[in-house]
């Protein structure tokens, strides 16, 4: 779950990493008030797409006017398919240099990695590696203060700058644990005269942790149909073709979209009803694609730990509760298929066997391939 | 011959008291697994179809020399389950629990390294050695005995691919799953190296996915390898950004595209399957020649 | 630092170990009240002093008056040397079966040490080594929740006894890390009808760690001049003899009062002025030591760290604000010993240089050998 | 001949911008200490008494190969000085800091133990090899080289031990201060073991105190030794089941006594001196008799 950077900021500030003074509105008189109490401001639209700074979800200004003016601008405005309900007003920072501070879960090494630049302010990615500076951590010795002194004597820093950065650095450790994190970054750690200061930020929870973390609240991302699937439990993905899928398990899900690709069709989504799902939310799945109006769904199941029989009850129930004339391909294999064709055929569906000729079928009835 | 595991390895089950647990250590002693005991705290004196349950890994090990663990517990008593079997000595830990937060992965895996054990997952299938010794959810009748051995990121499209290597005839030395989370126990490269060293595997097939970058390290290693090694690769019509399910299965800055997995694995003299049903036969031709060129050296397949 | 039970109960309950349902009182009449609430209470005198319930500190009271009487018999008493000023009023507990679960510093390994017993209630010494599991505990990896299954396992329970108790014992090993502790005991755990109830504890706090707490109050232990010794810094053991004793480190301390022993002397205390002390908390201790009016004070230095000169001084300052006859033996070498022995004779003073020669002839002063 | 250090140990002194630091750091490099280096966080690139200070201690191994440290950094903050020097590599870490928390020692002693490496104290006076190298704060006129090892508890005991063995001519190979805590680095047993190893050792001076147990363990690996040990014991006079000063010397749980130690290691050969000026004539008894039957086999005393 990745949070808005006004509660990623709040989360540094407990840690006692210094943010800039300020705070989130949901009206221009609220900005235009924080405006009179810090002085000149950043605005900052409180959505989570990238590039929101280009896409005018980031402006100055020096009073409080100004402030209330932009911000009346900015709130209702859409950025990147985001709506813009919240603004973070911010005292403005005077810039003297940008760090870079992140850490992150490295899968590979299987241990969290600290990335650290004296570039910051840019994308992470498009610094050179060698202005990188990375160090894995024991995740049971954890990143101790020497360490990151250390990365700070690496980022050329020195004196009591460098005990300050090594400081800040140690706290965000101190985050990324405390909120089992996936991600989180300080970018640009601005340093000032005062000191430095968080200017931007992020954190991004580990979605299997949040049982550990009542007290966050909920962020949905992702579109109203990504929303619904994911409080259904199901992992899905909207994309813009017209033959809708539902298969179990990511792999052959993603394996499915690629054959209808190949074959010269357009999926319309990734949904994985995961192995092992029962009747009822494999229903709910189907009723949700079939919503969709796509050409065509295609169903894509080998039962191991799910049923066919399951799997046919569901598709049946589906199309009954939607009513819909939306013409259905089935390719079902695996544990009780034979149970599960004859409910199929009982009312009036057919299914194959080979995802070959299943894939094939579905590209036909979506119009051939293109 | 296996890697991981065969017939001796006597397994433990926690978690064997809830329904998956119990579900599945059911098919686990029917397919031949010499499941010795589960584990299920506060459970300890009850019994699961005739399996002896007791409250703590040590007490199974104790009883019954367990070596190996297949995992049900629900995530939150997860890492507590996995460090438990890990210090009573387990040296294979299956993890088949969803949803263990990325953080206590870490910290199991940092323990099973101190320890020198492996553990499988989490969020995996399990393994399978065909025949002898089955850990975890995969369909049984996928598989059978032979000399081709199978790792896979995914399940489902694994037990596809090795139901159809198994009608065509092919069967299995081990079907490993990695597990579909971003920080799992093992890579394709612990396990091509194990493969590499099984006399009982002739062939390799690799199911990979976008994302991350073990494929390509797997490349690097498949260069030295002997034993052939045919891949298939999901997620090439995924869109850059977007996560398809696994933690693992998303491209993000540029790194683990489709293409880049696919121009190193053929680099490094893998056939790479551009639709599954293609793997069979691929199969086939590499075992063919395989058996040719190394009959004087390598394993036979049979 | 020793906690009063009732101090080590509430570090319990915030870790969400069971206790018994009660507080702590100073007033008779508040034990009332409790007992009004609770029903038949257990009365436990606040005192830091071992065998307080042979010593009359501890009672029980099935009514109020009752309660209120006994209390008000309590307060004010004195328990070894404690005067009793608070009474934990607890609720009786339904005894099936009394546990101890203790977690302490195990030096030799430099680890901590799980100890846990069947046999509780009693002195953990007195249980046999054969009825005691003891673990010693990784620091880092920590007491996880398994450890704690094994160890109620090992303790004969099962079910869900075995659980509730190894849940207890798991949040025991957090109050231990939390409070950075030397020492942590429930002893007993009683096995109640409604589960495991911590219905005696300890918890003693890492007397260096303390910086670490500043929320824990100032549990004050020891004899009037202790304290005040500990105030100034400095390590004091009243004893019952009449030789008063300064040295500089623990060791040439303990070896000063056991040559004394060894010579018929009775050492009146120990005194470890510290190495590297300076001229004013030497002075000080100096004064302490007289005020005492020992027959004989002897000042027994080894210079390293300590400076001779810095000796002198105090020993010389000390005298003139006591205005005190009591005869001084010194024995002084080491750091500018010269500038010592020169300070001391400018002000009538002598030493020796022999720790023997000084030894003796402080014996002798006190009336010699008995 | 000398253990743990000698004249080619690189020191680099940690905290030595303060009082404490600086002062000792002097007498250090007076003695003859190869100090290479000062470590204090934010005060990289300054100098104390021409010794070049860097922030952090990687730095000063990479430039200047340091090999041991000595830490003065004040309590709060010990605990991660001592893990820097460990993680970067130094072999021989000795903690001057009085009150580090017990938790942060055992913190310490794990982690130094995964590193293979030793740590002195912590609330230790350090370390000397008489001539060659002064890794701490003892007085340096009170020792002289030559063949007896001597390990203590306590600093100020031992400085007057050292101080009368030099006053009769005897030198002594390496003086060590285990330190005054509960938990530390070091056992009687760790520094006898390396004593016996050691060729320029002949005999050995033990200092030890009532409390613990750490004597008594001694007099079993002594039973084994061929150098004679001397030892004196501080504590006969302390009344049971008080404090006295060090976190150790408490006599608790009927273990640890006075007698009980001196039956120990009284067992084990050992000459038990009963005051302290007794000790310099019975090393002198040792070293003769040492010099007389193991002449033909072991290290010869000057």
């Amino acid at each position: 779950m990745k949070l808005y950077e006004y509660l990623a900021k709040q989360a540094f500030a407990e840690a006692g990493i210094p943010v800039p003074p300020g705070r989130v509105v949901t009206t221009a008189e609220e900005a235009a008030l924080v405006c009179r109490e810090v002085g000149p401001v950043a605005l900052k639209a409180q959505v989570l797409a990238g590039g929101r700074g280009k896409a005018g979800g980031i402006a100055f200004a020096d009073w409080p006017h100004e402030a209330e003016a932009r911000v009346a601008a900015m709130l209702g405005k859409t950025i990147h398919g985001h709506r813009v309900d919240r603004v973070l007003v911010e005292k403005k920072l005077t810039v003297q240099a940008e760090l870079y501070l992140g850490i992150a879960v490295e899968g590979a090494a299987r241990k969290p990695v600290v990335i650290a630049s004296n570039q910051g302010g840019v994308n992470i990615e498009e610094v050179p590696e060698k202005a990188i500076v990375r160090r894995l951590v024991d995740p049971l010795w954890g990143f101790r203060p020497y360490r990151a002194r250390e990365v700070a004597r690496r980022l050329g820093l020195t004196g009591r700058e460098a005990g300050q950065v090594a400081d800040v650095l140690h706290r965000l450790w101190g985050v990324f644990r405390r909120y089992d994190a996936e991600l989180t970054e300080i970018n640009p750690l601005v340093l000032t005269p005062e000191g430095p200061v968080a200017a931007d930020g992020r954190l991004n929870v580990d979605d299997y942790a949040l049982f550990r973390h009542p007290e966050l609240p909920v962020v949905e991302e992702g579109s109203e149909l990504e929303r619904r699937a994911r409080a259904m439990g199901l992992a899905y993905v909207q994309l813009d073709g017209d033959i809708a899928v539902m298969a179990n398990g990511a792999g052959i899900t993603m394996a499915t979209l690629d054959i209808l690709q190949e074959l010269g069709g357009r999926p319309a989504n990734f949904l994985d009803a995961g192995g092992g799902a029962g009747v009822e939310p494999m229903t709910r799945a189907m009723e949700m694609l079939l919503e969709q109006k796509p050409r065509v769904v295609l169903v894509n199941i080998f039962g191991g730990i799910t049923r066919c029989d399951d799997v046919a009850r569901a598709v049946v129930a589906a199309r009954q509760n939607c009513g819909t004339e939306v013409p259905l391909v089935i390719r079902l294999v695996g544990t009780n298929e034979a149970e599960g064709l004859a409910i199929l055929r009982e009312n009036g569906l057919d299914a194959y066997t080979a995802m070959q000729e299943a894939a094939a079928r579905a590209v036909a009835l979506a119009g051939g391939p293109r | 011959m296996a890697i991981l595991i065969d017939e001796r390895t006597r397994v433990v089950v926690q978690g064997i008291t809830g329904n998956q647990g119990r579900f599945h250590a059911r098919l686990m002693v029917e397919y031949g697994t010499r499941v010795v005991a589960g584990v299920s705290p506060g459970k300890g004196g009850t019994e699961v179809d005739g399996i002896p349950v007791y409250d703590t890994v040590q007490e199974a090990v104790d009883r019954h020399g367990a070596s190996a663990t297949v995992i049900f517990v629900p995530a939150p008593f997860a890492r507590d389950a996995c460090l438990e079997a890990l210090d009573a000595g387990l040296g294979v830990v299956v993890a088949i629990t969803e949803g263990i937060p990325v953080h206590d992965a870490m910290e199991i895996m940092t323990f099973a390294q101190a320890r020198n054990a492996v553990v499988v997952g989490p969020n995996t299938f399990g393994l399978i050695a065909p025949g002898k010794c089955k850990l975890g959810i995969m369909p049984a009748r996928a598989y059978a005995p032979g000399p081709v051995g199978v790792v896979a990121r995914s399940g489902t499209l694994s037990y596809e691919i090795a139901a159809a290597l198994t009608q065509a005839g092919i069967g299995q030395s081990t079907v490993v799953g990695l597990g579909g989370d971003r920080v799992v126990g093992l890579t394709f490269v612990d396990v091509l190296r194990r493969f590499e060293a099984d006399p009982g595997t002739a062939a390799v097939v690799m199911v990979g996915e976008i994302g991350g970058t073990a494929e390509e390290e797997a490349a690097e290693f498949i260069k030295g390898m002997s034993r052939p090694v045919v891949a298939y690769l999901a997620g090439r019509s995924a869109p850059p950004g977007k996560r398809m399910g696994h933690a693992g299965a998303i491209i993000e800055r540029g790194r683990g595209t489709f293409e880049s997995k696919v121009r190193a694995l053929t680099e490094a003299g893998t056939l790479v399957a551009r639709l599954p049903w293609e793997i069979t036969e691929l199969v086939r031709q590499s075992l063919a020649k395989a058996h040719g060129s190394k009959a004087s050296r390598g394993p036979a397949a049979p």
